[in-house]
């Protein structure tokens, strides 16, 4: 029971951990927390169920949506948040909720509310080993988040892409100024993000079921991982995901006072503390002030 | 020939001018300074310049016109911009600012040009992992003007340079800048208080006031002149 | 006497030792110029005074009251007031209401008197306001009293810096390089302003700056820092004929 | 600025667009005054109750804005002090059935000691960090009501007893009620004016704007940080058992995440750090969705997703702001041009 | 009567040729997939008013239907405003199938005290039936949270009576009354409540839960969820190669929306109880009332898509209306609440499973209290027994 659950935490938190990156790759790239990241996966989801529809295989479908979530999310950058940039923060936080909205509600009107089919690429059934058994879907998740893990790590560390992201959100202004396209940069991270969140999106379906409100409660707790890992490390989203799904698993089922209907609370106490210790999260960076 | 030449510039905060038709010249490998009081619009101009600030006119760079060109563009033709007050990239470090600096370079020089700037500024090279914004004022100063080296940009505009700077630093400031003017080719438009450096190095000399330009001529006139200084400059 | 006095102040970050060992004293009615090369500790120094920063070790006394007891926010209470280098404004608000927060300790009503606009609290608005446009009207910058000073010239935020300082009514006045972005002319009347604010305002002033004619011309006494250390203490004349000093900061070769 | 001049008194009182622009403000306030009180005289009483929501959304959503719009602090999960309050109201009305007068300042007293507390660990973290935990916080209090439901009636919720006018008013149960919350909303805003506008308000800019700065002037951070949060949190609790007593019933599911998304929507598009906008802001999350939904049923949450993006990319700074913005350029209240250095 | 015509004209909402009902439904926010419910019943009116001229009532006069619907976003306080709105200014003449449980209880008082029948609420709580005497004005249609445990835990206590049940449930006034129900049914039987596991609507999964579940020892799996729970929960039960039985509620049954993402091989065994037709049962798929029900939507449907049980349990409630309309003997409230709690004879409606009927009587005040249990073959669901009455 206690590997079982640690597995089914893993497989949790991977998915947070995957939804984690594509709000890191934005924070990142444009200093802006996306609260409208969840939607545009389960849109890229619903894209790909939608494809599959028309007859392209699997595979297929889920590499147009995952290209089609590169192009919105640049949109999104390009018509939105840029112009909602020019408020406060909280102009940006209230313009990505309301497009939480839009996203959400049309995807509704235009596919029902009802629950789709979606297999996706990943065979069904399980792996089992000494009692412990994992779903290939999870394993697909996981998959997808070592991969699209290393891959940013790798972008944001080793390129001069990962350079230039840093600095423009750190000094739109100074950015110009040593010829960086900045809102290039933006563009770019927002459609990379959609993409990732796209794989999300598309690796999840199968398990978590495609509905309009298929990642709302995952992007709660994506946040909940970034926010422990550090709002702008890809290595935090990661560590943070599985440290928030499987602490969740474990404490509802261990802890008779939290059970299932609070364990919610326990993301919560480790943000707390994690963020009391470290207000930047495990690995993010603090910004300097000096006076 | 003038690299660099502003005609008829005007520019507005909101509802507020705050430069009338501007016009002025760069010519190639020469330094020009502009003077005046604060508020005169010196800043302004440089930022208009650049593109970070609305304005009317026309701005010629070597032979575009780049007044409605984003600042990207523009610092991707050769401008390189070091603007008044630090504006370094705060959360990264001195060494990622001087990257930053040289981020459209692909030559095989950056290095060499890095070590020429911890020369100039050997404080940037004790401090090169520490993040830009935990250095002291001057510190920032340095590391913003390193910066604009390292683009090795066909002119250098400078928004007082020499704001927070230690006086023998200030000197080998302007040492090296006249050494680079002659060394890359280098075309100066500098901003900077303290005129009696700055018109000892720079050919050209301009002076703003209220937005206007009130004098323009050889640097030598404006040294020699003491009721154009008075007048004006205050001294 | 003694107004202020600093002993054995030093301060490590990581590696860098920005204060090390440092000691001197500030008399009472004195403008000490304390001056050094970039990075040498200075501003540090005033981080230290009014508590930003905590010093590893070493005492700091201000009119017997040792400061290193005290939190950041009781330092102007206890009359040390300062001016930042890059600016320490609210940018959005107007200069008037960035004066008025220098006066904010001299407030006496507290979280009640303002939410009922007692009698008091009305009378005490209106004075503290009365006394910053005066202030603001001293340093000419009375039109520029309702416009939000982000949008002003450089030159011009370090004269409101100065306001913001000076209406607080300190005793102590810290200024770090307050000539920044002055032409020429406009320095030598900020020397005329620091020395006339000393007279009529009884101020002790702490003047960080590398501007040497301002400094040489209005300080009483140098202190100068190098590396986090004190390397000169004494006369304005004895600083520029130091060698030391000439060689490490004004880069006058001998 | 080289002597010290005789300052004419005269031209240290404040200029005459500034002393304008007060003027106009008063007479907007004073119209809008006028309007709240004949309004429920014209109206039938579900307008009024709607009305009544308003000053009550208006209510916690200068709570936030204190908390929020002034000092700097990010609060995505406002609704959780407003449930708080609401239950506690709500207890206290039925286990104990004590009149409001003692249920309403019950709310007030414990959500401001919870928010002091809730204030503490935001000492250290800040911006979107903060953000998080309070949106979590405002996850959970559903979940904790539901728990501990031998007090909180579980997921069946609590039923209030509602307010009855006075024979000697005349008055209809609704219009009583609104006017008893519309004394405690102008008691808020002015309040609020009143704190804002001084050096409290000043100090709350600061921490929100430079923290170094503002302890550097003499402001106590930690204890505006506090102070801010008690007395935000405390507000919305205020409204909460308003909301208690007003709809007579509350539940779990009256104070969902959506609610303090509201709030902060209906904070952000009035205008934050702003005196009307909280005000503006209530209108606009209290009516919005019946108009969209009036306009296209099927598309009626969509829209109101769009309109919140298209009124934010309109007026990136709110409703007062844009606001600001016309006055700036009114001849009567436009800023003095000439600048003198 | 002759002279109805004169009376009705003093009855708010009702004229010679319209009746007008109201309702409030979450037509936005996070609850407002059940929106389609309201839009549902909206269409099946449309219909109704466009092909029949309305409903031919008992007083023989045929009246068009207005139903106006406003959103509540699921949010109590909007669904009492919404009340009022209909009652104060568009006049309705009743309020129908007023939408949810919490949001109801903020509104139920007021229509109440107004004296406006406030009739097939759509709320699977039984305090709005069995409260006739503080609600008199206020009855629920569909069959309640409890009913549909007794009977689900009758047929276990007759097939399994050792049953150890580990059960999953949603955290709100539907699950905890399901917990409190089955505890009701095992007390004094040899059946056993072994292990109880609840989730919120914001989990992202139940995959822990389910596994808790699994791993209790239990050989009964009861799963009182809603549709996205349900399918995760029936796909993890299946992944970890549970063998007992496993009970689904209905909510949570359909063939299409839950078993087919879930798998079919999964779902094999699943245990539930059957109220309406499932449109995407390959049983009912070619069923005329199905076939009609599915024009209507496509006809009428502004938005709606065929098969869609949200869209039909809408039309499910219009279609209830509709006879009660027409069991009215004169336009009046009074009339119309008679009717409502007098439904005798029983009514079969279209929709709903041969012989689960409606009916109310002096004694009888929930609504429905036959269901159908059935059996999923991995293709369709079947029915095991006939229907099963707990009438009182
Ligand atoms: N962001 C802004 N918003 C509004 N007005 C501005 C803004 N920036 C500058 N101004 C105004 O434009 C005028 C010119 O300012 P500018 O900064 O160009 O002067 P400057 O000559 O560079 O002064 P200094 O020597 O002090 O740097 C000033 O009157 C200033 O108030
Ligand atoms: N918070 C900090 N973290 C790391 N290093 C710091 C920090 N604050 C100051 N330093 C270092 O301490 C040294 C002293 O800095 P300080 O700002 O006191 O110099 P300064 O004498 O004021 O110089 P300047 O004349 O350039 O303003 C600098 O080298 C700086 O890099
Ligand atoms: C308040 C701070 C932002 C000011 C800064 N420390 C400076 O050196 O000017
Ligand atoms: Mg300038
Ligand atoms: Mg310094």
């Amino acid at each position: 029971m206690f590997f079982q659950q640690i597995v089914d935490g893993i497989s949790s938190g991977a998915i947070y951990a995957l939804l984690g990156l594509a709000i890191v790759m934005v924070h990142r790239g444009s200093g802006v927390a996306n609260f409208a990241q969840g939607e545009m996966a389960m849109l890229a989801a619903y894209i790909a169920w939608q494809v599959n529809a028309w007859g392209a295989p699997w595979a297929l479908a889920m590499l147009a949506a995952v290209g089609a979530s590169f192009g919105i999310g640049m949109l999104v950058e390009r018509l939105v948040a840029r112009r909602a940039a020019q408020g406060s923060v909280l102009t940006v936080v209230i313009v990505t909720l309301g497009l939480f909205l839009v996203i959400n509600q049309s995807a509704g009107y235009l596919w029902t509310f009802e629950i789709k089919d979606f297999r996706g690429i990943m065979p069904s059934g399980v792996w089992s080993v000494g009692g412990v058994a994992v779903s290939y879907d999870a394993m697909g998740v996981v998959g997808a988040l070592v991969l699209c893990g290393v891959g940013l790590y790798l972008l944001l560390s080793r390129t001069r892409v990962g350079l230039a992201m840093r600095a423009a959100t750190s000094n739109p202004e100074s950015a110009a100024l040593v010829g960086i396209r900045t809102s290039r940069v933006h563009m770019f991270s927002w459609g990379l993000a959609g993409s990732i969140g796209a794989v999300a999106g598309v690796m999840v379906a199968p398990r978590l079921f495609l509905e309009p409100s298929m990642m709302f409660g995952s992007l709660l707790f994506a946040f909940a991982a970034v926010t422990v890992g550090g709002l702008d490390s890809p290595l935090g989203a990661v560590i943070g995901g599985l440290l928030v799904g499987i602490s969740e698993n474990l404490a509802g089922t261990y802890v008779d006072f939290i059970g299932s209907d609070l364990k919610i609370a326990v993301p919560l106490l480790i943000i707390v503390l994690v963020l009391i210790v470290r207000p930047a999260g495990m690995f993010g960076n603090r910004s300097v002030t000096r006076a | 020939m003038s690299i660099l030449s502003l005609r008829g510039v005007s520019a507005a905060y909101g509802p507020i001018n705050v430069l009338h038709d501007v016009s002025l010249e760069v010519p190639a490998r020469q330094a020009v300074v502009v003077l005046g009081a604060n508020g005169a619009g010196k800043t302004t101009t440089l930022r208009s310049i650049c593109g970070i600030t609305n304005n009317r006119g026309s701005i010629v760079f070597d032979g575009a016109e780049i007044s409605r060109m984003a600042t990207a563009d523009i610092v991707r033709r050769g401008v390189a911009h070091v603007p008044q007050g630090r504006g370094t990239f705060a959360d990264l470090t001195v060494r990622e600012n001087l990257d930053l600096g040289a981020y459209l370079r692909r030559d095989k020089a950056v290095r060499a040009d890095i070590d020429r700037c911890f020369d100039l500024f050997p404080r940037l090279s004790e401090r090169a992992t520490q993040a830009a914004g935990s250095l002291s004022g001057g510190e920032q100063q340095m590391l913003a003007i390193a910066r604009g080296l390292m683009l090795r940009p066909k002119l250098l505009v400078l928004d007082e340079p020499s704001l927070g700077l230690a006086p023998i630093i200030v000197r080998d400031l302007f040492d090296t800048l006249a050494t680079l003017r002659s060394e890359r080719e280098l075309a100066l438009l500098i901003v900077e208080q303290n005129a009696d450096l700055a018109l000892a190095m720079a050919d050209h000399a301009y002076v703003l006031e209220a937005g206007s330009i009130v004098f323009g001529g050889p640097s030598e006139v404006v040294r020699q002149n003491d009721t154009l200084r008075r007048a004006y400059l205050g001294y | 006497m003694n107004m202020l006095s600093v002993e054995g102040v030093s301060l490590r970050f990581g590696g860098v030792l920005a204060l090390d060992d440092v000691t001197f004293s500030v008399d009472d009615g004195s403008i000490c110029g304390l001056i050094g090369p970039n990075g040498a500790g200075k501003t540090t120094l005033f981080n230290c005074i009014t508590r930003l920063y905590d010093p590893d070790s070493g005492h700091i006394h201000f009119n017997g009251l040792d400061l290193l007891d005290r939190r950041a926010h009781e330092i102007p209470r206890h009359g040390v007031a300062r001016t930042f280098q890059n600016l320490g404004f609210l940018p959005g608000e107007t200069v008037l209401d960035n004066v008025l927060l220098g006066a904010h300790h001299r407030f006496r009503s507290r979280y009640l008197g303002a939410l009922l606009r007692s009698v008091a609290h009305r009378r005490e608005q209106r004075a503290l306001t009365e006394d910053a446009l005066t202030v603001l009207a001293g340093l000419n910058l009375l039109d520029l009293a309702y416009r939000p000073v982000g949008g002003l010239p450089y030159g011009t935020q370090k004269r409101v810096e100065l306001a913001r300082a000076v209406v607080g009514k300190p005793r102590l006045i810290l200024l770090d390089e307050p000539a920044n972005g002055l032409t020429h002319g406009e320095v030598d009347e900020l020397g005329d302003v620091i020395r006339r604010f000393q007279a009529e305002r009884d101020l002790t002033v702490v003047l960080v700056e590398h501007h040497m004619r301002l400094v040489m011309g209005v300080s009483d006494h140098i202190v100068a820092l190098a590396m986090g250390r004190k390397i000169f203490d004494g006369t304005p004349a004895a600083a520029q004929s130091n060698a030391a000093l000439s060689e490490a900061y004004f880069g006058t070769t001998a | 600025m080289t002597q010290t001049q005789a300052v004419p008194s005269s031209s240290l009182s404040s200029p005459l667009w500034i002393t304008r622009a007060r003027r106009l403000r008063w007479a907007l306030a004073a119209l809008l005054a006028l309007i709240a009180l004949l309004l429920p005289f014209g109206l039938q009483p579900y307008n009024v109750l709607r009305l009544t929501l308003v000053l009550i959304f208006g209510i916690s959503i200068m709570g936030l804005n204190l908390l929020t719009g002034y000092a700097g602090q990010i609060s995505l999960g406002h609704g959780a002090f407003f449930a708080v309050g609401a239950y506690v109201t709500a207890i206290t009305c039925n286990e104990w059935s004590s009149p409001f007068a003692v249920a309403l300042p019950a709310s007030l007293v414990v959500t401001f000691v919870l928010g002091g507390l809730i204030g503490i660990p935001a000492l250290r973290i800040r911006g979107v960090y903060l953000g998080v935990i309070t949106l979590a916080l405002a996850i959970i209090v559903p979940s904790l009501v539901k728990r501990f439901d031998s007090v909180t009636g579980g997921a069946q919720g609590l039923r209030v007893p509602q307010l009855q006018a006075p024979a000697w008013s005349g008055l209809g149960g609704d219009q009583w009620t609104y006017f008893v919350v519309l004394v405690v909303c102008v008691l808020v805003f002015l309040g609020a004016r009143n704190l804002t506008h001084g050096h409290i308000g000043r100090a709350m800019v600061a921490v929100r704007e430079n923290e170094l700065a503002a302890s550097a002037n003499g402001v106590d951070v930690v204890q505006v940080k506090l102070v801010s949060f008690a007395v935000s949190a405390a507000l919305a609790g205020l409204a909460g058992g308003l909301y208690a007593i007003v709809v007579g019933y509350v539940a779990p599911d009256s104070f969902t995440l959506l609610l303090s998304i509201n709030l902060l929507a209906g904070m952000v598009v009035g205008g934050a750090g702003s005196i009307a906008g909280p005000l503006i802001g209530a209108v606009f999350i209290e009516y919005t969705p019946i108009v969209t939904s009036g306009f296209n049923q099927a598309l009626g949450g969509m829209i109101y997703g769009l309109v919140i993006v298209v009124v934010m990319l309109l007026f990136p700074k709110g409703v007062v702001g844009l606001g600001e913005l016309v006055a700036a350029r009114l001849p009567w209240t436009r800023p003095d041009q000439g600048v003198r250095r | 009567g002759g002279r109805g015509s004169n009376d009705s004209s003093a009855i708010p909402g009702v004229t010679d040729s319209e009746i007008i009902l109201g309702s409030s439904y979450p037509y936005s926010g996070p609850a407002s997939a059940f929106g389609t419910i309201g839009k549902g019943i909206a269409t099946y009116f449309d219909y109704l008013n466009a092909e029949k001229g309305g409903v031919k009532m008992g007083d023989g006069k045929t009246r068009k239907i207005k139903f106006i619907s406003y959103d509540d976003s699921y949010a109590p306080e909007k669904q009492l405003a919404n009340a009022q709105k209909l009652v104060e200014q568009d006049k309705v003449f009743a309020t129908f199938a007023m939408f949810g449980t919490p949001t109801h209880l903020a509104a139920v008082d007021y229509l109440n005290a107004k004296k406006v029948p406030d009739v097939w609420v759509n709320s699977v709580s039984a305090q709005f039936s069995v409260e006739s005497t503080k609600w008199p004005f206020t009855l629920a249609f569909p069959p309640t949270g409890q009913t549909e445990v007794d009977v689900l835990a009758t047929y276990l206590g007759q097939t399994k009576p050792d049953a150890k049940i580990g059960l999953l449930f949603q955290n709100d006034d539907t699950g905890k009354g399901a917990v409190a129900q089955l505890e009701k049914n095992v007390a004094g039987t040899r059946m056993k409540l072994v292990a109880k596991e609840s989730y919120e609507v914001t989990d992202p999964t139940v995959d822990s839960q389910v596994t808790n579940l699994v791993q209790s020892g239990a050989d009964v799996i009861w799963m009182a969820v809603a549709p996205k729970q349900g399918a995760q929960a029936i796909k993890r039960s299946a992944e970890l190669k549970f063998k007992g039985v496993r009970i689904i509620s209905t909510t949570a049954s359909s063939v299409a929306a839950v078993l087919t993402p879930a798998g079919l091989e999964a779902s094999k065994g699943l245990i539930s109880t059957a109220f309406t037709k499932d449109a995407s049962d390959p049983k009912w798929a070619s069923d005329p009332d199905v076939v009609e029900a599915n024009r209507i939507i496509e006809k009428y449907g502004k938005g709606l898509k065929a098969n869609d049980s949200l869209a039909l349990t809408g039309i499910n409630a219009a279609q209830i209306m509709e006879r009660t309309l027409e069991r009215m003997d004169e336009p009046t409230r009074d009339s119309l609440m008679k009717t409502v709690r007098t439904i005798d004879p029983p009514l079969q409606l279209p929709l709903v499973l041969p012989g689960v009927t409606v009916s109310t009587g002096p004694d009888k005040l929930l609504a429905v209290t036959i269901l159908q249990v059935q059996q999923f073959d991995g293709a369709a669901w079947q029915s095991v027994g006939e229907p099963v009455s707990l009438d009182q």
